[in-house]
């Protein structure tokens, strides 16, 4: 399984723990992720105005470069990335006059074809691993362990980018339990973590982060695992906020579900980046003796 | 192109069905509605029956403009009728082109049963157009006499 | 206050030019509020989104560009995706957000935030929050 | 050549106060094939007609046009005048030089008489070349199919039975009675479904015009109105209703346990069972898709204790072939899938369930006697969330309105309020559609009387909190986004056509909607007409319908199939089309344009047949014929052309 591989900013910088657990995590499964040579910005929010085609450019030479390296299928990681790419690929697919006029307009670079497909991590955990063989692969079982799955927008909304079912997604859950542990069904983990307000209204934040972990939390949950670097800000960070505002609040542990599958499938300890996250999972952790 | 004030009287065809574009002439003849004297109808049950052939044939036999009434769509009286013609005017448009007939000379209106104001009002528009038109001059023409 | 209805004002400028922007008939709103049912930010807003698909379709553009709505917008798409309606208010939001915008005008000025946050901030967040509310 | 005579009509000074009648007369007299030109005052008169007739005689006239009024008003008139006279009435062709003519260019009577008189030489052209034609006469059986025993099924089989007619009732599941029959109380009445609707259930198996087969389906359709063939597939029940006593004993011994179709998963059901006591017929049906199977040797528990030997493993399934004149469709509904309304978690809380459920918990004769314990746990819910529009009105689903929701809804309320009192119950809405007699006073009388909760918003989500259920809605009228704890969330889901009716489509060769519900011939003026004839429309098949729709419409089907049956004879009108068979390619273009699937091909020899009885006489076909081997009688293409020259001819 040979991909190539988009990172984005940052998986580069604030998210690098999730980075490295993917790429160890696909080193386990015999994922090849070769990363783009030249790559730039995504653009990290799809622009939704039907006349504003500048903003698909940023999108189009991402996949301007994958098409370059050969590449059929572009593998991206972070989801508001993933998003971004798999909506502009969408509509160039949709409206080829659109393509035509912004390939028209990158005249000194080739067309792109409209051929490249982007895919999701966890698409290629489920359907191209397969759920059992990453359960092969775990040595060091999560047992006891309840996690709360949380899912967040840009990975299933709109319906057209969503590679699982919008308003019960079950991917994560399924990684979860092949890691032996308990996957918490938390209705909550397709509602929205107030994204990008975070910047200007941490207020809200504070506020969404609070209903999303105590729903989780009433549920039997002890930590919740996520994949967007975005919501882990806003779920694990502004943790802070919650407990200021909030005197009942407890904080719990966010991770990357890749964080988890690297402890399961026993890989060195380096990769984890436990000591980023505002809230330390390493308690928690010890507590199920896993570190 | 002659100026349309020189006196020149179109010919037209109307080819009206006779549940809508009829009923609706119909009414406008009840309700004394005037309207240019050029078209002379020719009744179908149905502008279904429309064989493109009957255009052709219209406007070599020397007419200056063709007139197709049916019903709106979906008010078709045989389901599907009307689409049909629709369909065949598309085509026929084109092909006037090809035989360096202004499509403009062919026109296709949706008139109801209830519709004898409109009915009047395409049949003044038409004739009028086609008289800015001018006379059909382009095919080598041979009139009924 | 009373919104004062006429013909003009209903097929209002703004009305035509969010519809235009974001591709979505913004009458077709059958005003059912599974949008606002669903909204994950609306207690921070002042309109609700039915009510704001409402205001448009009355033309009421003072109210609606003076509103909070569209700035508290998170675009999670959950309206969209649960809109009966199949109208992706999402893009409606963004339309309205850019109709503001492109009158050369921020929202959130970036050179206002305070070091220590921008220090936290991961890029996502202010590059995602820069593209929502800066011209 | 033909002798035509033109009779011109003044219609007072309607006609002759515009045209030149005089110059009319003279330039038709001398048109090719008239033979005879003459005028008077009011040609619809008596002596106007004796006029007419006379001519016809005296000048041995072949063809005649009356340049008259519209052929609405008096073609009828004429065209009996010239049948006094022996003449084919298809030989009559009326000009209508007034509403086209007089009437409309009185400003300018000049050019109005030049238009007049080409108006009637196309009318002389197209009677030139008309032929006499004759109806076409159909026998016909006097017997008529219905397919589908609910309520609509029912009425109309009691209505053909009942004039005198025999019916075949056909009705898949082993007992009719359809949807009703699953129902508690109905709106506004409140009065009790079974008990309104069992004694019609009794006098259809006891009709003597009625053969009612259950547990039968219809394999197939071939011919048209008046003469269709029909095969019917019986299935076997494997028990014998001869013999069987109804004693039960075989129900308490079967080993399998499947959820009840009839009480929608509720309850629970045998193999071999009968799916409610009122069931007609009266008998046990052993499902061969549950049984452990059918040899002796693998269970048999049911054969052993059965006393009277009813039950017979060796039953074979039947075809029976009926001839009938008429057909009813009343094939009924189904509520759209409840695992698609994901935000509402329809199909993994338990206590999620759509409005037949709780119609089953609500009947006195229900799995809860009709009390109302929910699924789960078997509580009594204190809060219940009725949402409406689930899956109706919605883009994503289905775009229609399913029309009877607001009501039962507010029955359901109601009648949940009659139950528990203590209870309370919220109704989300989009709109309340309460039209029909006393429907609106019976929505008001919940609201009121039984102060029930009515939320004007729609529920966005709702999920599972300990015991309870979640339901985020809102309110649009405060502008407030609302939250209730349910212990029970009823939806209203849509109404949907029954998953086998494309199946019914496609043998019955009649059409369906874009929603997939029968298509009804039109849909103002024919709503019980299929768009084939003889084929007519019952029930919530051709549109979600209420009980008195349903009932409605199947007495209105029912009186179109009676007047089919009483006839002896079916009369056509015999403008229709002829296929030339020399001419015809076989190409079937004809075939895919006709509106009434009135033509086929002839494998065998290549040719494209028509059915007399089918064709309505639009000429699509004609139209679209390439080699002009279609040929509408008297709109021929020659006859058409003829036409044309002359409306363009030099007067």
């Amino acid at each position: 399984m040979k991909y190539a591989y988009y990172p984005g900013c940052t998986l580069k910088s604030y998210a690098d723990n999730l980075e490295s657990s993917v790429l160890a995590v696909a080193e386990k499964l015999g994922i090849q992720m070769e990363e783009l040579p030249h790559w730039t910005c995504c653009g990290t929010v799809f622009s939704q105005a039907d006349d504003d085609l500048v903003h698909q450019i940023a999108p189009l030479r991402i996949l301007l470069d994958a098409q370059k390296v050969g590449a059929k299928k572009l593998l991206v990681v972070c989801s508001m990335c993933y998003n971004t790419l798999k909506q502009a690929s969408l509509l160039f697919e949709k409206k080829p006059d659109k393509l035509e006029t912004l390939n028209l307009f990158l005249d000194d670079e080739d067309d792109y074809l409209g051929e490249v497909e982007v895919v999701h991590f966890l698409q290629v955990l489920r359907d191209e691993v397969g759920i059992e063989e990453i359960a092969k692969q775990v040595v060091r079982p999560l047992t006891g362990l309840n996690v709360a799955p949380y899912y967040g927008c840009l990975l299933l909304r709109p319906q057209e980018v969503a590679f699982d079912e919008p308003e019960r997604p079950t991917v994560i859950e399924e990684i979860l339990v092949a890691l032996g542990a308990e996957a918490i069904m938390d209705p909550l983990k397709v509602e929205c973590c107030g994204s990008y307000q975070t910047v200007n209204n941490k207020e809200i934040i504070a506020d969404r982060t609070r209903t999303i972990i105590n729903s989780a939390r009433s549920r039997g949950a002890e930590m919740i695992a996520l994949d967007c670097p975005l919501c882990d800000f806003n779920l694990d960070f502004r943790q802070k906020e919650s407990e200021k505002k909030y005197t009942d609040f407890f904080t719990m542990p966010i991770l990357y579900y890749t964080q988890l599958m690297a402890l399961a499938m026993g890989i060195n300890g380096d990769i984890y980046g436990f000591d980023k996250h505002y809230v330390d999972p390493r308690p928690l952790l010890k507590e199920y003796e896993l570190i | 192109m002659k100026p349309s004030d020189n006196g020149f009287e179109p010919r037209i065809v109307a080819f009206l069905c006779k549940w809508c574009a009829g009923a609706g002439a119909d009414l406008a003849g009840v309700s004394r509605l005037q309207y240019a004297p050029n078209a002379v109808p020719i009744m179908f049950n149905c502008t279904g029956r429309l064989d493109p052939t009957f255009v052709l044939k219209a406007f070599t036999q020397g007419a200056d403009g063709v007139f197709i009434g049916g019903c709106h769509p979906g008010d078709c009286h045989y389901l599907t009728g009307n689409y049909n013609a629709l369909k065949r005017v598309i085509l026929l448009e084109k092909v006037l082109v090809q035989f360096g007939i202004n499509p403009r000379r062919l026109r296709l209106e949706w008139v109801s049963a209830s519709e004898g104001n409109k009915f009047a009002r395409v049949m003044n528009e038409f004739s009028a157009e086609i008289k800015k038109l001018g006379p059909l001059e382009k095919l080598e023409v041979s009139r009924c006499e | 206050m009373r919104i004062i209805l006429k013909g003009s004002k209903v097929k209002s400028k703004l009305t035509e030019k969010v519809e235009k922007i974001s591709g979505q008939n913004i009458f077709a709103c059958y005003q059912c509020g599974k949008c606002s049912a669903g909204c994950p930010m609306i207690d921070s807003m002042d309109y609700m989104p039915n009510q704001a698909m409402k205001l448009l379709q009355m033309g009421a553009a003072e109210e609606i560009i003076n509103s909070k709505t569209m700035w508290m917008c998170a675009s999670c798409h959950t309206c969209s995706v649960r809109c009966p309606r199949d109208i992706d208010l999402s893009a409606v939001m963004e339309a309205l957000r850019l109709i503001y915008l492109r009158t050369n005008v921020n929202k959130v000025e970036p050179s206002q935030i305070p070091e220590e946050e921008l220090k936290d901030l991961p890029q996502i967040a202010l590059v995602c929050n820069f593209r929502k509310m800066t011209r | 050549m033909k002798r035509i005579g033109v009779f011109v009509c003044h219609c007072g000074i309607n006609i002759a106060g515009t045209l030149d009648i005089n110059k009319i007369i003279h330039r038709i007299s001398n048109y090719p094939g008239v033979a005879h030109a003459e005028h008077y005052e009011y040609m619809c008169s008596d002596p106007g007609q004796n006029i007419v007739r006379d001519t016809i005689k005296d000048q041995y006239l072949d063809g005649i046009v009356v340049a008259a009024c519209s052929p609405t008003l008096h073609e009828t008139t004429f065209r009996n005048a010239a049948k006094d006279a022996d003449m084919n009435p298809y030989m009559v062709e009326i000009a209508n030089i007034r509403e086209y003519c007089s009437w409309v260019h009185r400003d300018r009577p000049e050019d109005a008489t030049e238009k007049a008189i080409r108006i009637i030489r196309t009318a002389v052209e197209k009677v030139r070349r008309n032929e006499s034609l004759y109806p076409v006469k159909i026998p016909v059986f006097h017997k008529c199919l219905v397919i589908g025993a609910g309520i609509s099924g029912i009425q109309a089989a009691l209505d053909v039975a009942n004039a005198g007619f025999e019916v075949i009732l056909v009705e898949k599941s082993p007992t009719i009675g359809g949807r009703m029959a699953q129902l508690s109380e109905t709106f506004p009445t409140l009065d009790c479904s079974q008990c309104i609707l069992t004694p019609k259930m009794v006098e259809v198996s006891r009709h003597p015009k009625i053969r009612l087969m259950a547990y039968s389906e219809v394999k197939e359709v071939t011919g048209s109105i008046g003469n269709f063939h029909v095969k019917i597939l019986k299935k076997p029940t494997y028990v014998d209703t001869d013999k069987c006593n109804l004693c039960g004993e075989c129900v308490n011994v079967c080993p399998i346990i499947i959820p009840s179709e009839f009480d929608r998963g509720m309850s629970m059901r045998k193999a071999i069972y009968m799916p409610f006591p009122q069931a007609v017929p009266s008998t046990y049906c052993l499902d061969e898709a549950n049984c452990l199977g059918l040899n002796p040797l693998r269970c048999s528990k049911c054969q052993d204790v059965c006393e009277p030997g009813a039950i017979n493993y060796d039953m074979k399934p039947e075809i029976i072939e009926e001839d009938v004149g008429a057909i009813i469709v009343a094939t009924g509904y189904d509520l759209y899938h409840k695992e698609a309304l994901t935000e509402y978690g329809l199909g993994i809380y338990e206590d999620v369930i759509d409005g037949l459920q709780f119609e089953r918990l609500l009947s006195a004769s229900g799995p809860t006697s009709g009390e109302i314990h929910r699924p789960s746990d078997g509580e009594v819910p204190k809060d219940v969330v009725f949402i409406q529009c689930a899956g109706s009105r919605d883009e994503k689903h289905n775009p229609y309105c399913s029309k009877v929701c607001c009501m039962y809804t507010a029955k359901h309320a109601m009648l949940y309020k009659h139950r528990v009192p203590d209870g309370q119950a919220y109704i989300f809405y989009i709109d309340i559609r309460s039209a029909g007699k006393d429907y609106e006073e019976f929505v008001q009388r919940a609201m009121e009387e039984d102060r029930i909760l009515y939320l004007r918003g729609k529920v966005s989500k709702v999920f599972k909190e300990g015991e309870k259920l979640v339901v985020w809605g809102v309110d649009t009228l405060t502008g407030q986004k609302v939250e209730v704890l349910a212990d029970l969330v009823v939806l209203a889901t849509a109404i949907v056509p029954r998953a086998a009716t494309p199946e019914i489509v496609n043998k019955l060769k009649i059409a369906a909607d874009g929603n997939g519900f029968l298509k009804e011939a039109h849909p103002k003026l024919r709503p019980v007409e299929s768009l084939t004839s003889g084929i007519f429309l019952a029930g919530a098949a051709q549109s979600p319908k209420d009980i008195p729709d349903a009932v409605s419409q199947g007495s209105g089907s029912a009186s179109k199939a009676i007047g089919i049956l009483s006839q002896k004879k079916l009369q056509h009108d015999p403008t229709i089309t002829d296929v030339e068979e020399i001419a015809c390619g076989g190409c079937g273009i004809c075939i895919s344009v006709c509106p009434y699937t009135a033509l086929s091909m002839d494998d065998r020899r290549n040719v494209v047949l028509v059915n007399d009885v089918l064709c309505e006489g639009c000429g699509t076909c004609a139209a679209a014929c390439p080699s002009g081997a279609a040929e509408l009688r008297n709109y021929t293409n020659r006859q058409v052309r003829e036409m044309i020259c002359a409306a363009l001819s030099k007067v």
